[in-house]
């Protein structure tokens, strides 16, 4: 199955960009993606406890699974407007 | 109105999204690009964000807002891209019968906004420097260089 | 900014009297006038001030939040004058380099307004019937009839 | 010695006046031009409880002594906004 990967702000830096598809295994959770970006930059893992993921604008975790056509994003920590 | 906008954010958006004849009290919030940060000077801030998913988030906060004070009417708007010195980032507005929970709910949107909103913020420092950050603390301060 | 008006305030008066660079939050308060009051139609109200005991008392809740909070940008205007339903009543704006603090000092701005300020309130009824109300309830409702 | 009194809202209403001059020996006091407004119209008496004095734009009460030239003003419960 065919997924959208989407990296913001620090994700998108480090992978140097903002968005991918990916061809994943039936039965792939959000997990296959980290597994697949931590063969690409190892280093990539060690921020992987501050982050959260999202499926389809909803946050997931590890073992959510896909299905064709997801949306999945990796959410670095946010932060709105200012430090206010 | 939930949106994530590229345009100057004047604050009348989110206070006419919320007019209403039964409510006396209309709470504002904005946040503004500060000229320091911790006395650090800062040359400009960018914002990016995930806005599809942002606008979801800020629709269940106003949900949830809805649940705790039976108030309904609620708006905000976050802009990305670069921000200059003293523009607006964020409004949020809150109209309510009274005043204090209106006071409340909109403190509320934005404490859970920062939470759950996906929205990042770039701080470029006045001296050049660029970071990406998160309310209390430099995050990924100390990056591995990609080779 | 303390001000006594008989002009429409838009908002902006107060909010630019408090823009900072180093003032990151700014928390707005709008009181505007109500289609209603625990029911009962309002046609329209007009508001009374002592003006100059006003804005004096309004300068003196600004000096309490210096020293509470340590935030010295607070703008108070309120309207005096006939004012229809939907129209802003009064307006508070704090800025200050946190927003927790900036939504209580305007709370706090706003309580203090009530019970200091002398400015009144008489509401005109949609049946045609006017009183002079305190916020709680109807003052002198049964005010004995001159003579 | 001449002493300025304002009326505001219903005190104003009842005393069909918003402000006078009022012409006071020595030595009088807030509580002097409160007697007076009394024989004028003794119901007003009902309703000193409620009210609060100003002179020259400072809360006093019943026994602040007055100067010539002094601002007093009759000030009935306030309030500020609408009932939010």
């Amino acid at each position: 199955m065919k997924v959208t990967v989407k990296y913001f702000a620090v994700c998108h830096e480090m992978l140097d960009r903002s968005e991918e598809e990916m061809q994943l295994p039936e039965g792939a959770t959000v997990q296959t993606i980290l597994k697949r970006l931590e063969e690409e930059w190892p280093e990539i893992a060690e921020f992987y406890e501050v982050m959260q993921m999202s499926v389809n604008w909803e946050y997931a975790t590890e073992n959510t699974e896909l299905t064709e056509g997801d949306e999945v994003a990796l959410i670095p920590p946010v932060t709105g407007g200012n430090n206010v | 109105m939930f949106k994530i906008t590229t345009e100057v954010i004047t604050g009348a958006e989110v206070r006419e999204a919320v007019a209403a004849p039964d409510a006396g009290a209309v709470v504002l919030f904005f946040g503004t690009v500060r000229n320091n940060t911790d006395g650090r000077p800062t040359k400009y801030l960018e914002y990016e964000a995930y806005p599809p998913m942002a606008e979801k988030k800020m629709e269940e906060i106003a949900e949830e807002i809805s649940e705790k004070w039976g108030i309904h009417r609620v708006a905000m708007i976050h802009r990305v891209g670069r921000l200059e010195i003293g523009e607006v980032s964020v409004a949020v507005a809150v109209a309510s019968p009274h005043r204090k929970d209106g006071f409340e709910a909109c403190q509320y949107a934005m404490n859970r906004l920062k939470q759950i909103v996906p929205i990042w913020k770039r701080e470029v420092w006045a001296d050049g420097e660029a970071e990406w950050v998160k309310p209390d603390a430099v995050f990924f301060e100390n990056l591995p260089e990609r080779t």
